[in-house]
Parts: C-alpha cells; structure tokens; sequence
C-alpha cells in the first residue's frame, strides 16, 4: 500500500513533502486520511444468492482471509453496511428485494457484480427470469468476470474498488458534484413491480444506459 | 424390468405405450391406479419419484411421394401437439421400479387428476408443472404458482412461449438471440449480420 | 458434566490456531497480492488464442475462422468474423474475434471442440474493471497470446498439444475436419 | 402401511379465555443469513411458537430447463454444475448416466472409478460444509465452519487440478470423463483421504457431544418414517428416518456393488439423527476412496465415439444418489440435436415438502436448525 496521497487535491510541494518525511513528519490531506480509513473498513453485506457466495464464503474463510483488507466484517443488515457484493444470479423475482437492499443502504454505499450472472445474467441470460445484469436498476462500481471467480478475483475487486473510494473527493468544494455519494440524500432506486410478462419497467433508465456496438460492414 | 401385465388386466382402459414402457392412464382413473399401485403387495410403489410435464407441439410433416405418373404429390401428415404429465414411481419398500405413469391431455385445455392426495412427494413438483406448463391438477391441496411470482401470466416452459424483448446489449449475439437483438441495433450494424 | 464441550472445544482450536504456523496442511492464509496466488499449472478462466510467432502475432494466428466454437459455446459468448481479401475470398482468419467475458462462463467446451488446438484457456484470474462494456468484450488483440505463453501457464497441456501438431504435419496433406452438421 | 394419504398437520392454537395472542405472520427470507441463499418462508407464530409455514420458491429460478432445451446434450452439461454448486461432480455423473442410459452408451472402466472417486469427494465436502453451516445456524458462528472450509480447500484443490476449476468442475462427459487424471493426482488423492478421518475425529471432539449441538437438535424437527416415504424425501433426511435405501444399493449405478460400506440409518429422524447421519456418511465414504484408490485400473477413460452420438427418439430416467438424496435427469429425445424435454428432479426441493410438518409446533429458532439439517441448495431448489 502506498502512503502517498493520489489525490490531486492535494496541493502540498512535492520536495517539501519529501523533506519533510525526512525529518519524519507526514504530510496528508484530511481528506486522504478519511478515505484510507474509509477503504480499510469496507464492511459488505452478507449477503449471498448463487453459486458465487460460496466463493465469496471461502475468501472470508482461513485461506484468503478477506480481514485482511478490513471487509470481513459482513453485516447481517443493510443499514450497516457500505458494500453489497451481489454474489450469483439476479432473478426478476428477486430483483425488487436487491434493490430495496440497496435503497436500504446508508450512503456512501458502493456495488461489486460478482461473477457473470451478476454482470449480465451471464450464461442465464437467455432465460425468462433473468435479470440481465443488476447494473440495469442499480449502479454498480466494479465487475468481476468470471463463473465463480476465484477468491483471489474477489480481493482483486475489493483493491479495484479500494483504489476508487482513495481517489473519490469526499471533502471540499467539489466533492457534490464529482462524487455521487455525497450529495446529502440517500441515493434511491425505484422498485419495479412484477408484470404480467416481465418486471414493469424493464429497466432503470437513469442507471442504464445501453451501450451500442457498431460492427463494421 | 417390472411385470405390466397385472395392471392392464386389472385396469383394461389403462394403455400400455411400449416405446416408453410407459402406462397411460385416463384421468378418471389416476388416483385409483396409482392407490392400487401403492398398495398392492406384489408391487407397493410407495415412492413417487418424478414428476414432470411435457409439452409436444403440434407437428406438420410434408413428404413429397412420387406418383406412378412422375409427378410430384405432396402427403402432409398432421400429429396433434399434446400435454403429458409423467410420474416416475418405485418401491422403497420392495426397492424395485420405476414404473412410468403418464398422463395425458390437450394443449388448450390441459386438465390431470392430482395424484398429491396418494403421494404427498408430488405435491411441490406437480405445482412447478402447473406454474411452468399451465396444467390444471384437480384435487391438488394448494395449487398457486411456485417458482414465478403470483401476477405472472404466461407459461414459460411451453414450447411456444415467446419471451419478453429485453435484448438492448448483446454483443455478441446468435440465432435466436440475433434476430431479437437487430430490432434494438442502430442501423449502421445492421448490415454486418447479413454480411458475417 | 457441562461444559466439557466448551473445554473440548477450546482445546481443538488452540491446536488448529498454533497448528496452522507450522502445519502446511492446515492450510496458511495466502498472502494475496503480496504473495502468490493459489493459481495452479491446471486452472482455467476464460479462453485465449493461441499463435505461435512472437514476431507475428496476427500472421501465425491458429484460428481459421471455422466457427466451430461459436456454434458450440453454450452461453454464446463467442462472435467471430472471417476475414476476406481483396478479391472477396474468405483468408481463414478472423476479423473480428470477440470474447464477452461478462457471459462466459470457462466451461472449456470450446477448446474441446476446436479442431486446430487454437483456442486454450487461460488462467488470468485479475480482471475486474469498472468498465461494463468495453473493458469486458475481449476483442482479438486481448485475447491473442503466444504458445511460449501457453507453455508457461499450463505446461503439461501445452506439450501435449505441440505433440499432437507435430504428429498432424508429419501426416500429408491433413483433411481439415468440417463442423459438424 | 396406511391406505390413505399423510395430510399436512393442523396446529391447534391455543385458545383458552386466560391469555391469548394474536397470530403474528412474518416472511423470513429471501435475505436472512440463515436461510441458505434467497430461500423465504411465510411463517405464522403464535408467541415464539411456529403455526403455519409456507416456503416460498423462485428466487434463484434460473431456468436451467428452458436453456437446456435449446441447446445441445453437451452444452447442458456445464448448467448442471451450476444446479447444485457444492455437488458440480455428482450432478455431472447424473445427468451423464442419463443420456448414456438413453444413448446406450457404455464408459470404460478406468472412467467409472474416477467418476466413484470423484463422486465421493463431493460427498465428503458437501457434507462436511453443511455440518459447518448446520452449527453456523446453531450459533457457533464460524468457527465449525471455518474448519470445514478449509478441509474443503483441501478436495477443492483436487478438483482443480483434475478439471481446472475449483466449483464447476464440467468434468464428466457421456461415455466417461473428460481428461484423465494428471500424473500424481492419485497420489495426492490418497494423502487427502488418509488425512480426512483426522479432520473428523477433530470435527467430532468439537460438535458431537456437545451440551449445546445435543439440546438443539435432539427432538427437534422429527420426520416419520411413513411421512418421510409418502413425501418421497430421500438422502440423508430419508435415512435418518430409518428408511435404509441408498440408491449405491438399491440401483448399484456405475461400479459400486463392488466397494464395501454400509449404509448409516437413524432411528428417530430428528435433527440430530440428521447430523450424526452425515458424520458417519462421510467415514464410510472415506472407506470407498480407499477402496476404489486401491484398485483403479488404467486405461482410456472415454469413449471417443460418444461424443458425437445422435440420439434416437427415446426417453430415459437416470438417477444417482447425489449427496442430498436423489437426483434425477429426465430426458425425452425427438431425434434432433436438443433435448425435447430435459427435466431435473432436485433432492431439495422435494426435501422440502416436509419442512411444515418437521416444524409446527416447534420454536421460530428451531425451524432455522431444521431447514439448515434438511440441507438445501438454492441453485438446485429453484434450477
């Protein structure tokens, strides 16, 4: 882990800084010491649906031992938690009941996909009640490929993610508008209802942007 | 290899379908066939086992015959599409089986007896037919769909289920998936699919 | 007498927690990234393409385009176009060969179906991305990678396949198989 | 045996003129930490006391079948992984002993003692895993569980080596298994097999006389023996009723009429006779790893020809004994390449029938343990 700020917020001289850790005094921004902390105690939502929970089981047992990133603590309820792995297949039938966990979030609440089902629907994705990606209700910060991914792509994904909440502003002028999380009300998504055919809206057009590919003639 | 010959005696509207060694029995007389079954002492199939639906559409076959005169005449056969349960039962306790019960029925109007009321093993399984198919078990103790939600109206296992639209991503789209996911393409595109 | 099963219970711990220093069977954390993975020479992720020049990636390319894969993949996640030359024939080569790794799921069916050994899995395991969709449809310069490469990552499997190639030149004239209808 | 059905007990609310309580109706689930995955029950409680419950399915409902038909025989074999993740290698020998039974096709021998080999793994893992999940919902947070883990690494490991992946293994193909074992596999196996009664005796010292595991779990949840056959509830739940009916002996699929174990029965069928029915599952296949290691013989482990085979219009009913009770693949073919109906026939979700009458009259608390010894898989309960 590096110990200098990434922050282009921070406006210290860089050969003042170094000068000064000679001397052994440490130059940081308020605001880098808020976010290592905020990135050192990620606590997820224990929250499994597929086959990939197993996997997510397994790196916060012994031998991947997600403690050691500070995000083993997985929480029971979503009011306490900062990070939902959406771990396996999300289904239309369940899709209402992960976005009400996700509303139930406090802010600032961050979104990993794990696995291909979470991503895409991944090889589901061909069936009636597949949701074809979470990422079309609620906005997710990393993806995992991957059916499972190892443990290791797990804590892969948690660096990913530590890597973005280090460069997030979280103090400062700009910081409402750059930075989602801290506009001042809880970020919300509206829960579909179940159709007769289908969840009713398909999607959330807010989130969901489809992305076209344009395939050359 | 179980002995069929005792049921059909026993029961002469049950029909034996030899390609599936298979028993098809009418509706009328499930429960009573499946209760003798169970309790029969030569065979006490106490265990059911499967139970699945099958659905057939409908099929049209054209063969061209050759006429003695050169010409061409052309035979369409038509085999009417059809809804099948079929139960799968053995014995745990003379550890013999299966016996293949089926049951069958139209695909407008599909109606089976419930055989929940002699094997309570059925009852989860037969409400997945029934959610997923649409067939009707008369006598079932809680028929509700099971693995879709309540509003949902379509079957989605049946073979002419159309599926909702929801391709708008699909970069790497097939068959199927490919002829859904032009309606959403941009035009440019398009043309890449006739071209591949 | 109670609590017996709590003292039994401490006891066991107690030697699984001390135990796990030196016993490599009880199986030491894995200091991931610092240290190694648990990736093995057998693992397998996602499928790459195979070519056998470092000089000329593109040029010795073992996919012909055949499509095999394509067809065979169950979750469809393989896209590929043949390339053509100038005069319209088709070159037996890819144009476009995309891999969308948010569906595949590693099954390995393609490499089983593959009649020219050309596509193999990988066993890259770090790939996340805040990037949903380009950063997870592997276009072709992602996904080519060198037989030294193969070699390196699953050793035995590689050998096994140059041998069974070497065994295919000696042959005359090699019938390339057709998909199956 | 009785001539009429088993009907679903009614529970009798208490109704005296002293004290009364209004039914509470709660829905635990699809996001409970102890329901396995997104299972959910509508359960109705009179003071602690459970009155009525309804589990409530198809939150993970995948649509394997609906996929499976409308692909290949082959390509249906790795959804099968994804059916019951713990047990990725059983469920690929049941759906493969179905299409051979309906295909005809034979698979060598060397295959056949690799698939028991395999097989029983998953056996040793699933179950032990589920003990560890069994005590997690008992309150011993973790650290059971955390031991089964790590002896499951242990198979995992093995599994990795022999198919490249950890969980979907995708390894068993029709007319035998994919690749054959890498050269020190067998080895390894062997040093992990010895290794294992070790882990149980540990695992044994910890859980099997505890004061807390005994008053949990003894007398709680107690399935009959007609209920549990009437429900067609098969595994390990069956035979903790005292039904002894394994279908390694019933049926003797693949090879094991030639190994040597014994089939553990319970006496009571309740949650305890659940538990210790695993413990000692687990033992007995540990004496079949040994055995089958003892005598694999060498030799091709597929049949090259089966890979392209066209399937005539037939039906089949392949069932093996999977680590959480029957598993079945019904298959009806019409000649073309794709299954015309591909059906599975899920231990847990029958399993589950009897999740009501196991837990009326028991606490809120109790149910959890029941389901949790039931031992279900969401991947499978919903396909």
């Amino acid at each position: 882990m590096t110990l200098l700020p990434t922050n282009t917020s921070f406006a210290a001289d860089e050969g003042l800084r170094s000068e000064l850790q000679k001397a052994g005094v440490f130059v940081v921004s308020l605001e880098w010491v808020y976010n290592w902390g905020r990135k050192s105690s990620i606590w997820p939502l224990g929250f499994g649906i597929a086959c990939c929970a197993i996997e997510m089981i397994c790196t916060a047992a012994a031998r991947f031992d997600l403690s050691r990133f500070g995000a083993e603590v997985f929480r029971p309820s979503p009011r306490q938690a900062d990070l939902m792995i959406v771990a396996g297949t999300v289904t239309k039938k369940m899709a209402p009941q992960v976005i009400r966990l996700y509303n139930q979030m406090p802010e600032p609440k961050y979104v990993i996909a794990m696995g291909a089902c979470a991503i895409s629907g991944g090889p589901f994705k061909q069936g009636y009640n597949v949701l074809k990606g979470v990422d079309r209700f609620i906005p997710v910060d990393v993806h995992i490929p991957g059916c499972p991914p190892r443990p290791e792509a797990l804590l892969h994904a948690l660096m990913t993610l530590q890597r973005k909440i280090e460069n997030q502003r979280t103090l400062g002028s700009d910081a409402r508008r750059t930075n989602p999380a801290y506009r001042g009300e809880n970020r919300e998504c509206p829960i579909p209802e179940f159709g007769e055919h289908d969840l009713v809206p398909p999607y959330n057009p807010e989130v969901w942007k489809p992305h076209t590919i344009v395939r050359e003639a | 290899m179980i002995d069929l010959a005792p049921i059909l005696a026993k029961f002469p509207p049950v029909k034996h379908d030899a390609a599936a060694n298979a028993l098809i029995v009418p509706q009328a007389l499930a429960l009573e066939v499946a209760k003798w079954l169970r309790d029969d002492p030569a065979y006490r199939m106490d265990y059911a086992s499967n139970v699945a639906g099958v659905d057939t559409l409908p099929v049209e076959k054209k063969t061209k015959v050759k006429q003695p005169d050169g010409t061409d005449k052309e035979i369409v056969t038509k085999k009417p599409g059809s809804m099948e349960v079929v139960y799968h039962l053995y014995s745990m306790a003379l550890k013999h089986g299966p016996i293949t019960i089926k049951q069958v029925t139209t695909r407008e109007n599909p109606v089976v007896t419930s055989l929940t009321p002699i094997y309570r093993g059925a009852e989860f399984q037969e409400r997945e037919a029934f959610d997923l198919y649409g067939i009707q078990f008369e006598g079932h103790p809680d028929l509700r769909r099971i693995l879709m939600w309540d509003e949902f109206k379509d079957f989605p296992m049946r073979k002419d289920y159309v599926e909702p639209d929801d391709y708008e991503y699909e970069p790497t789209p097939h068959d199927a998936v490919l002829a859904k996911a032009k309606a959403h393409y941009p035009k440019a595109s398009t043309s890449t699919e006739a071209a591949s | 007498m109670l609590g017996i099963g709590i003292l039994k219970g401490m006891v066991v711990t107690a030697k699984n927690f001390f135990g796990s220093f030196v016993n490599k069977r009880l199986l030491p954390t894995i200091q991931y990234p610092e240290a190694g993975n648990s990736v093995t020479l057998f693992s397998r992720n996602i499928p790459f393409l195979v070519y056998d020049n470092d000089e000329d990636p593109l040029g010795t390319m073992r996919c012909v385009a055949c499509k095999i894969c394509e067809k065979e993949c169950p979750p469809q996640c393989i896209y590929i176009v043949m390339e053509k030359d100038a005069n319209g024939k088709p070159a037996k080569r890819p144009k476009v060969f995309d891999i969308d790794i948010s569906v595949c799921m590693g099954c390995q069916i393609c490499v089983e179906v593959c009649p020219f050994e050309s596509i193999k899995m990988d066993s890259t395991f770090e790939l996340s991305t805040p990037d949903r969709f380009e950063g997870l449809l592997l276009k072709r310069e992602h996904l080519l990678k060198s037989n030294t490469y193969f070699h390196k990552i699953h050793p035995d499997e590689a050998q096994e396949v140059d041998d069974r190639l070497a065994a295919k030149q000696k042959k005359p004239a090699p019938t390339p198989s057709t998909p199956a209808a | 045996m009785s001539t009429e059905t088993i009907a679903p007990r009614e529970y009798q609310i208490y109704s005296g003129d002293d004290l009364r309580t209004n039914v509470l109706e709660i829905s635990m689930g699809p996001q409970h930490p102890s329901t396995h995955g997104v299972f959910r029950m509508d359960v109705s409680l009179d003071g602690e006391t459970v009155v009525k419950l309804k589990p409530v399915f198809g939150y993970l409902h995948r649509n394997h079948e609906k996929i499976a038909e409308t692909t290949s025989y082959l390509g249906s074999m790795p959804y099968t992984d994804r059916l019951d993740y713990f047990c990725s290698m059983t469920n690929n020998w049941a759906y493969a002993l179905a299409v051979e039974k309906m295909a005809g096709l034979a698979v060598p021998e060397r295959a056949e003692y690799i698939r028991v080999i395999m097989a029983e793994l998953t056996r040793l893992q699933n179950h032990a895993s589920l003990v560890g999940f069994l005590t997690n919902d008992l309150g011993a947070s973790g650290t059971p569980l955390l031991y089964a883990i790590r002896e499951r690494e242990h198979i995992l490991d093995l599994f990795e080596w022999a198919s490249g992946a950890r969980m979907m293994c995708n390894y068993m193909r029709f007319g035998g298994v994919r690749n054959d074992l890498p050269s020190g596999w067998l080895a390894q196996c062997k040093k992990v097999v010895d290794d294992f009664p070790a882990f149980m005796d540990e695992f044994e010292t910890l859980l099997t006389g505890n004061e807390i595991i005994l008053s949990r779990c003894q007398n709680v949840g107690v399935l009959p023996r007609d209920l549990a056959i009437n429900a067609s509830i098969t595994g390990p739940c069956l035979r903790a009723s005292g039904v002894d009916y394994d279908l390694r002996k019933v049926d003797k699929y693949g090879i094991y009429d030639r190994f040597d174990f014994k089939v553990p029965l319970g006496s009571v069928g309740d949650c305890y006779d659940r538990f210790m029915i695993r413990l000692l599952e687990m033992r007995e296949s540990v004496k079949i790893l040994k055995q089958a290691l003892a005598t694999i013989p060498e030799g091709p482990v597929n049949d090259s020809k089966a890979r392209n085979f066209r399937p005539k219009p037939a039906e089949a009913y392949g069932r093996i004994e999977g680590p959480k009770g029957e598993l079945g693949f019904y298959l009806v073919s019409d000649g073309t390449p794709k299954p015309h109906r591909y059906h599975v026939r899920p231990p847990s979700f029958i399993n589950l029938t009897v999740l009501e009458d196991m837990c009326l009259g028991q606490k809120i608390a109790d149910a959890v343990i029941v389901l949790g010894s039931i031992d279900i898989v969401l991947g499978e309960v919903d396909r």
